[in-house]
């Protein structure tokens, strides 16, 4: 069975074969030499054939949080029958592509810097919220036309609650 | 010398000053509001009284209700931290009021210090260098000329009334000042109304170097070398180190005299700190005074081997300094991480949350001030900086090399932290080089983003490994009939990889 | 320079190493017994190859398979660190018959120097002061008698065939001496069935000092000043510092030369460390020179800015060293303590075990060498020792006042450590004077292990709230069926109080 | 009720008080002002008075080892009831009083120092045990006679495996 894997700049393959009892993991058609041991609270001492890491992992919602010297990866891990699953779902959606934007801290809303039906480019900045004591943009994750928005300035928000409502252009 | 001192503060700084006072042999009283009960700077103090409230204004700004619990412990004096109560001369007066000693400047150098026309004014008064400029706002074209001409080109038009940005100009040289002059007037007149500006110096290629000084309590003053602050985000910040890779000794002492003549200028007493900013050409100019103790004194304290808390606490206790003369020479160099509890690869978005584990490096040449502990519940309350990193070496280099390997061994679980960040700034060849400006991160923001590719491929095998392990032990438990506690799979499949190679 | 170092020890020290190494860009392989596979000096390595077994024999000592590892990994030194097989001659001539260097000295110092006679004579032969002695065995007591003056008194006669106290005499005066020799040798005789004693040397009040020196690859040595011992239990070190309160530089100078003149009568290279007795009248004495980097290096560390892993590594390359002349002023004062998973409340009996919580100290002045993490499994197959922990201040008693913070500070659960008998050391007034011999612990041994009585009242109060909580619990528990997650018990207690208070 | 602790060196009397809801804990006729919070791996701020502690605990075998400031304490907590329970059953028990001693740690007998039937003074070794590369002496814990000795010279020991059985003298 294949496994894709991807996170923010990487995306990779492997295949999960069963060789009797044993378990193997292919990348590029070799198979990967390791050794994982859990060492409790989320650390795992993991060697890749001689190479040795500390990896930390947290999984949240599908996602795998794993830190590696010092370097951190959101990751995603989909075998083929989920992948084929979820293309045929997004085959099968239509309409245009609502998203929701919602806030990912609590904090306070300062400013809203776009209006109701206006366009918006990947990136522009949609709102501005205040939350320990720093100023934080949310940006577009898109190019889209704003459809909703649920804030006011000056309104105290907490972790998840909706901001706008955005469908893509 | 004190008996007690109470810490009017909070995190690592407020245990900072707990473990100088440890050191001492002072008593120390904590202060702690509702959520910080179970903080390590509570639980490593002498003592500790609650001071209600949860937000900074119902709690470490209530200089009355400190004051009230100072006298009640016993303690002679209070020590303000950085932040919260340290620059507020109101308070520091109440503190004296009480009959106790604030552990800082008198409230007069605090209160100049506060007021940058009054500062900028007294500066140049006493000859220390300040951006050239006019004082007032100008709207003859004539006089702004003559006037740009003395600051000297590159200078910068800024509309008097305004802000972001509008009727701000750059002008290179002098031929293009006219046109310049009367742009920036007809943009600030459309904008705010008025078309008066001011003009000032330029800096080019700014980077931003201060002085630490202390003054003892008969006004005698001294400096103890600079530390470079140039690495900043959003003008906070991230990285400082002494000494300053752009310093020589002639520089050195020139801006150290200049530091002193500073603080002697406003009557100052205590450990303060003396920002300027020095242009490409090597000229500095005084940019403010930081009238406290800054986050960053440890680097300080590891070039000069002075505990910089314990000198403020001598000084306030009316005892000599441990040092008479202003230090030109280092041992070593260190350098200082501030670790925050943000996302940088979600724009450094706060990430409160409770610290799940936490291993700190170690190890020669580092030294660790947390505010944290495993436990330890990250609120959105109060600032993100939850700990710095220090490491010293022989050289800048060493420094540095040392402070990657530590932040690459630091470990903490549960929340976002800036380390991913920190090492691919301390990891760029011109950081390595010292050439940068105050602008470093936001000219080399692409660069400090990018994914680390052979640490991906680790990642996303682990990643890997443990989905299929997860699915593996979900069936063996459905065979099982959820019994836990069986051994690792991957153990076994590595056992008998392991045999199979020999 | 190298490129990659197999580094054959484990534990802090195999950690330390792995430091220098990532601090000097070069790749480190660790080897691990089946054990040690979840050790923090094996994940912190770059790469890590199982050496198999469990006991010391089974693993860091097979010489052999060690070296295969290094070649099958492209290793092109080894770094043995201390004990296994750091001392082993052999082992030092295999590495190098291999075609790999040995990060350590030639072969033939370390077994000059493992063979105390020899070693003993070749110091002699180089005008080393050892301790005076007839150097064979002898029995007219009127030679003996000439000897032991030109000894000096006090002396010690000693069974030549013997041990354990029998046929030893300790002589005050020349008068006393006949009679002595004539019942020593009737008892040794008595004993061993041999008359024939040693004379040598009391060494009175005596202290432990060594010096560190370092050789370079042409054989210019120098030293780096030195490190006091005296603080000795069962003849293991305890807590180690430098510089010694004892030397002044007069004395430091000659014992310095002292050292250097020993190292090079040897024909050493790389690093190593002169052990001397030094007695009451300030006369010193070789007594052991050790052939490898020393437990107790960071103290010398800190007090130089120098990295002797790195120096080692430097030398065995054919690098200079970073030094050209000994050391003999030094940057303030440094204190080592040795963490011993051991219990000293049951007479320092093994304490193995699973570390269920770490948080070592951190702060000004403080660095720690430590081999363990939260989750390690102190094992009974090596040595207890887990960590180091260093202060750093300006002179003796900011080091110790700091590392007293410290030790109170730190926090490990799950096993018994030592920490509680260091704090009584480093509190008595004779260490505090620096006032002690190498019997210092068996001297003062009654007031190291008495309770602290203010703290005895807080964990017995605690221990009643506990158990007063735990009963409570158990009943909420009955009455809840079993439910859990209800709030704790002191705090509702607590705020009532509070409240009643107001 | 009353409550007694006792550890190495002290100790104290408390007793428990019950008011309305409440509990109050006094010492010496004085009810403890104290603020006790958990904070998890069995560590603990506490507040005496205002007097801050961390303190660390755990429980094993009705012993609360207590590390506080640096200092370590094996401290046990009885209540009157249990304390009488206990008297009464040490007062009923007769004949000489048998004493078992056990390996504190797995490790090897280097020595064995005493022989059967001989009397030994508190403090008399008994045997040596190696372990961790040490080696400890096991001493008369009082004045007593071996009567019997379980383990011989170069034996391997598990952990509370018995050694000798000592009877008081």
């Amino acid at each position: 069975m294949k496994i894709f894997t991807s996170s923010n700049a990487h995306s990779f393959e492997y295949e999960l074969k069963q060789n009797g009892e044993e378990q193997i993991i292919l990348k590029d058609g070799r198979a990967a030499q390791f050794d994982l041991q859990a060492l409790g609270n989320g650390r795992y001492a993991l060697l890749i054939g001689n190479r040795s890491y500390l990896v930390h992992m947290a999984k949240q919602n599908d996602m795998y949080h794993v830190h590696v010297g010092g370097a951190y990866f959101a990751i995603t891990v989909e075998d083929e029958r989920t992948r084929k699953l979820k293309e045929m779902v997004q085959q099968s959606a239509s309409g245009p592509k609502e998203q929701v934007i919602k806030t990912p801290i609590p904090g306070l809303v300062l400013k809203v810097e776009v209006e109701k039906g206006q366009s918006v480019a990947k990136g522009d900045p949609l709102l501005v919220l205040e939350a320990m004591k720093m100023e934080n943009v949310i940006k577009a994750p898109c190019a889209c036309t704003v459809a909703e928005i649920a804030v006011e300035p000056q309104q105290t928000v907490q972790q998840d609650q909706k901001l706008l409502t955005l469908v893509a252009e | 010398m004190f008996k007690k001192i109470l810490v009017a503060n909070r995190g690592e700084i407020a245990l900072r000053v707990i473990r100088t006072c440890r050191d001492m042999g002072i008593a120390s009283v904590a202060v702690y509001s509702e959520i910080d009960r179970e903080s390590p700077f509570v639980y490593h103090a002498d003592e500790a009284y609650a001071l209600g409230g949860v937000t900074s204004q119902e709690s470490y700004l209530r200089g009355e209700k400190i004051i009230e619990i100072a006298k009640k412990s016993g303690a002679e004096a209070i020590h303000p931290g950085y932040g919260f109560l340290s620059e507020n001369a109101e308070f520091a007066e109440a503190v004296q009021k009480a009959g106790l000693i604030f552990i800082g400047p008198p409230a007069e150098a605090i209160r100049l210090m506060g007021n940058k026309t009054a500062a900028r004014k007294r500066m140049i008064a006493h000859g220390v260098p300040t951006v050239p400029g006019t004082e007032d706002a100008i709207s003859d074209p004539a006089s702004a000329r003559k006037i740009a001409a003395e600051v000297g080109y590159p200078i910068l038009i800024k509309a008097a009334a305004g802000g972001g940005g509008k009727g701000m100009r750059l002008v290179e040289e002098e031929a293009q000042f006219d046109e310049a002059m009367e742009s920036a007037a007809r943009e600030a007149q459309a904008a705010f109304g008025n078309p008066a500006v001011y003009i000032e110096k330029f800096v080019e290629e700014p980077r931003h170097i201060e002085f630490q000084i202390l003054a003892d309590s008969e006004g005698k003053t001294i400096h103890l070398g600079e530390r470079e602050c140039s690495i900043q985000r959003r003008h906070q910040k991230v990285i400082e180190e002494s000494p300053s890779s752009l310093l020589d000794d002639e520089l050195r002492k020139r801006m150290g005299e200049a530091a002193v003549k500073a603080a002697q200028a406003c009557g100052y007493r205590n450990a303060g700190t003396i920002e300027f900013l020095v242009d490409k050409h090597r000229r500095f100019y005084f940019l403010e005074m930081n009238t406290r103790l800054q986050v960053e004194h440890p680097v300080t304290e590891m070039v000069t081997g002075l505990d910089l808390v314990q000198e403020q606490i001598k000084i306030a206790a009316g005892e000599p300094m441990s040092l008479d003369t202003s230090v030109e020479c280092f041992w070593g160099h260190a350098v200082e991480c501030r670790i925050y509890a943000e996302n940088p690869a979600n724009n450094f978005a706060p990430s409160p949350g409770k610290i799940l584990f936490l291993r700190p490096a170690d190890g020669p040449g580092i030294r660790e001030d947390s505010g944290v502990s495993q436990g330890s519940e990250i609120s959105l309350y109060y600032d993100p900086m939850i700990s710095k990193l220090v490491a010293w070496g022989n050289n800048r280099d060493h420094a540095i090399r040392r402070m990657l390997r530590a932040l690459r061994e630091y470990e903490l679980q549960g929340i976002h932290t800036t380390i991913p960040f920190l090492i691919r700034v301390l990891e760029h060849p011109e950081f390595r080089k010292g050439r940068f400006t105050t602008k470093f991160i936001e000219e080399y923001g692409e660069q400090l983003f990018s994914d680390d590719d052979p640490l991906a491929e680790v990642a996303h095998l682990a990643a890997v490994l443990e989905n299929v392990n997860e699915k593996k032990q979900l069936n063996l438990a459905a065979v099982n009939n959820g019994s836990n506690g069986m051994p690792s799979v991957w153990k076994t499949v590595h056992r008998q990889q392991a045999l199979r190679k020999k």
